[in-house]
């Protein structure tokens, strides 16, 4: 029987957000998006618009999935190429069809912290946002991710939470404000978030824009995803399990990287995860 | 506007356009066509105090940062991505409050570009409000559309003292010809009030129109020919990203500020007098390899 | 956002997409590269009503104001510059009420476009104010700059239903490659609901790479092959501007608005049932020379 | 000896008003602008950003002058080229050096009216200013011209003055709006117009915002400019008779315009006036 690790069913579930036909881009520094646009304009939404970071080129063949985005290897044969402001202007138009956001911190509406950890002052200063933080505002919908949903427990015996009540700094908005302004009161464009993908589970978000646990992996269960949860969250009546990609899909996902780099999203022990398909 | 006939200079005399204090917008973007070799004359030159501006930033920032002389950082991303992570001096920097933190996003930046290119004092923008950069950067204003009756953002005009740049190809005038993603930097030569670049190399008018002309010679303060100028980011066509030589870098960061000043700037940027000493500190054959990119594109990245 | 494989299409199922009442943006100036025969085509399917808007235009906007289509001009310009002076038709529908002149400002379409592309409501611009264009377009407001205290305008943002181009090049897909002065062709693309194009010829699309490409495919509703669509307007490098046409054309126009449906709408437009057969009017021998054009560039003008 | 025409001696008067160094641009429709700024360029301003109206090209080399301007042999050689938002945004941001526009009606303080005839109702459409009601406010400096300043007596005695009182529809600003404002008030980049060229003399602009008459031709007086100009002005103490081109740019603006196109600007009876330089 074949096996397909967690980082490639994982990849498989953020492509199955991509509907066909729209304008679909991947920030740089993201090998797990990355991958999962080019597996799904393969499969089932060949008629994207797929743009990459960093290069701005448009339906790119890849020579190999390197881990700096703005090499030529990435741009490789793109059928034409755009540039910052064209890719954000179509964003902020409203023509950008689908982003994906991680964060160092996500809280249960889809708000993203990706800048700083401290509130009061300082702790640790993180890479920055990118484009995320007006994308969140422009893009119609956003898939969010993480592949360290999975807490640990620090020296003092707590738990750094990924998925957390409260984000230290807001980079990119969800479907509520800290202030509490609902998404549909802000002059946006986008949707926001309708997925929130990580290595334990798939969340939807509710009709109050509030994270709800819609799938689980083969060897996950809903204590598991409570436990790992800061937030609390709703369970969908209609919970199951996660489709898993095919033979195909897996083959393509080895040959895109051969470097490994979308693993280094992962911890090691969570690349011991295998799934029978 | 810049109409002198012959722009060229030596790279000392390049980076006497800048100033202690500027506020500085550097082309390229992550590990791609950074213009290194200014930077490093910029460092040995003792200039200090900058404001940098920019949207996907990597070993430029971070090489800056660990030399002590960036006052603020107004950049939406500085990171090695998936290859080698964190910006370490440029965390180290912050976090010790020698660089203040003014984090932006890419397209709030390019509308505050872009109000500078079409001389108005902002531009409105739909986002950033409700994320926490509205309290970061006070300057943001807000407005009710009298079209709509929405709020707006107004991000304020944003002129960059210098936008400094690494081209491929440029004539004497200073027509510039940049081959791949161009990220920000024609939107820097345009809203900078100058613009100075380093360039592969300088060739006739004729050749250059061939090629194109991505950026026109008028924005153009003066221009530097030095091969390589780019290294260790990449300048594709002509080369590829030295990943060896950042591995080295940043694993000279990450043993402490005082490690990556004695065993990078040292000898990398401090004890070069010229970009030729650092090419010859490099070594010919690493600069070949890097050359020869296409052989075995993979290798690149082992 | 447009994704269809193959974008090609007949002429009149491009004009279809064109709905009496649209608001219509044409690509090209003046003499060059008008999409004329979709023009023409436009006339014959009964299309009216229509709103247009550009900056710098001539036989094309004076042609369709002769077949009684417009309603509304938003045109900068509308002449023959000093080759045949001023747009008869143009003037004489204006003079009689039949087109409302609401004329525009180069840069003011520009910032109205621009904010469509950008999905905002409105661009603020400084000029305008102090002129008769404020009374003569009550849609623009005006604001205090909260940055500077200045008085700005601010301009709606403008998208029209229908951006109608002429390309020299496309594939399938509908990537485009226009050669020479693009004028505001790409902002039309960029800014309208639909952009519908005629295109001298379409190509592989690995030969469209080559000559580079002007307007990426998704922006690209149909497409539809037709050499000498711009005729009598040129398409450097392809064939030159026919002033001899234009001439008669101006000519017809000058006798007065019957004379010019029965002398120039009649045998050109109205008899023409195909693109074909306007070619076949005009005549090889005359598409030839003007394809010659480089033999004897003021022979064109002569 | 040799002679210039009228013509000649007001392109070089429209030519001197262009300092060295900085962007200039003709518009569409222009002959007179056009040759100037060619003569410029050839002659003591080899240093202007040429821009070509229509085609965008700078630095351009023309084939010959063409009737209609946008054509590709007016943008041969082109150093370089731009398009129309790049333009209009130099302009915009205040590095446009000088513009160079004309119309049916001219007011002293160099308001312009190029779009309609009729005050109450429509009683001429003209073409329309393209881009000159942006320009006259961002553009550093102007050069007004005009090639028709004579009048002519119509039907009922009346002189139809190209040189007004009141423009019937401002398409373009001067020194002072029509409802009273001074330029300072506005926030436009540019400084205005400072000088007004015609056929029969040369204004600049007093303190005031006044066109004040500062030269003549060797064959106009004063009381011949006053018969022809509907507003008052003032006669300059330094009035003097305008300088004329020499033989190499005689020689220059003919090779220039083949054609001849630039006389199309001119009444016939005045293409008999010749200089003697």
């Amino acid at each position: 029987m074949n096996k397909c690790s967690i980082a490639e069913a994982m990849i498989y579930q953020l492509a199955l957000t991509i509907e066909d036909g729209g304008l679909v881009f991947h920030g740089y520094g993201s090998p797990l998006v990355q991958i999962a646009l080019h597996l799904a304009k393969r499969t089932h939404a060949p008629n994207i618009i797929l743009v990459a970071g960093a290069t701005y080129a448009v339906n790119p063949t890849p020579v190999f999935l390197t881990p700096t985005s703005n090499d030529a290897a990435m741009a490789i044969d793109a059928e034409c190429t755009l540039d910052i402001t064209e890719l954000f202007d179509l964003a902020a138009s409203g023509r950008m069809s689908r982003m994906f956001l991680s964060g160092l911190q996500i809280d249960g509406f889809g708000n993203l912290n990706v800048s700083r950890l401290g509130v009061d002052r300082l702790s640790l200063k993180l890479a920055g946002g990118g484009g995320g933080c007006n994308l969140s505002c422009d893009a119609q919908h956003l898939t969010l991710w993480t592949a360290a949903h999975r807490t640990e427990i620090d020296i003092q015996g707590k738990r750094r939470y990924r998925l957390v009540k409260h984000c230290d700094f807001i980079t990119s908005v969800g479907h509520k404000t800290v202030d509490g302004k609902p998404r549909a009161a802000m002059p946006y464009q986008g949707k926001g978030a309708n997925r929130l993908v990580t290595e334990l589970a798939v969340f939807d978000f509710d009709e109050k824009g509030q994270a709800r646990l819609i799938e689980l992996y083969p060897d996950t269960d809903v204590e598991m995803v409570k436990t790992h949860t800061e937030f609390d969250f709703v369970v969908s009546s209609t919970l199951s399990v996660v489709p898993l990609p095919d033979a195909g899909m897996v083959a393509f996902m080895r040959s895109f990287d051969p470097l490994g780099v979308h693993r280094r999203e992962f911890r090691e022990s969570e690349l011991k995860r295998f799934f029978d398909y | 506007m810049y109409t002198a006939t012959d722009k060229r200079c030596t790279l000392s005399e390049l980076i006497s356009h800048l100033k202690t204090g500027d506020c500085l917008a550097i082309g390229g973007g992550l590990s791609c066509r950074e213009p290194m070799a200014a930077l490093r004359e910029l460092i040995r030159a003792g200039i200090s105090d900058l404001t940098v501006i920019g949207s996907a930033h990597g070993i430029d920032v971070d090489m800056l940062c660990g030399a002590g002389v960036v006052a603020i950082s107004g950049e939406s991303y500085v990171g090695f991505e998936h290859d080698f992570g964190m910006a370490i001096n440029f965390r180290r920097a912050c976090e010790s409050g020698q660089v203040q933190a003014r984090d932006n996003c890419c397209y709030t930046l390019v509308q505050q570009l872009r109000a500078a290119i079409m001389g108005l004092p902002f531009m409105p923008i739909r986002s950033v409000q409700g994320t926490s950069f509205m309290a970061l950067h006070s300057e943001y204003k807000t407005m009710i559309c009298p079209f709509t009756g929405d709020e707006l953002v107004l991000v304020p005009a944003l002129s960059p003292d210098v936008a400094l740049l690494h081209a491929h190809y440029a004539d004497n005038h200073g027509n510039l010809y940049i081959e791949g993603a161009p990220v920000a930097d024609m939107l820097f030569a345009k809203a900078a009030k100058k613009t100075l670049v380093t360039v592969e190399k300088i060739i006739s008018h004729a050749e250059l129109v061939q090629k194109g002309i991505t950026i026109p010679y008028f924005y153009v303060t003066a221009l530097c020919e030095l091969p390589f100028g780019a290294h260790p980011t990449s300048c594709y066509p002509l080369y590829a990203y030295d990943r060896k030589h950042t591995q080295h870098y940043h694993h000279c960061a990450k043993q402490g500020a005082a490690s990556f000043q004695a065993d990078y700037l040292q000898p990398f940027v401090y004890d070069c007098a010229s970009h030729d000493d650092y090419l010859a500190r490099v070594g010919a054959s690493r600069l070949s390899e890097l050359q020869n990119w296409q052989h075995d594109w993979l290798r690149c990245y082992e």
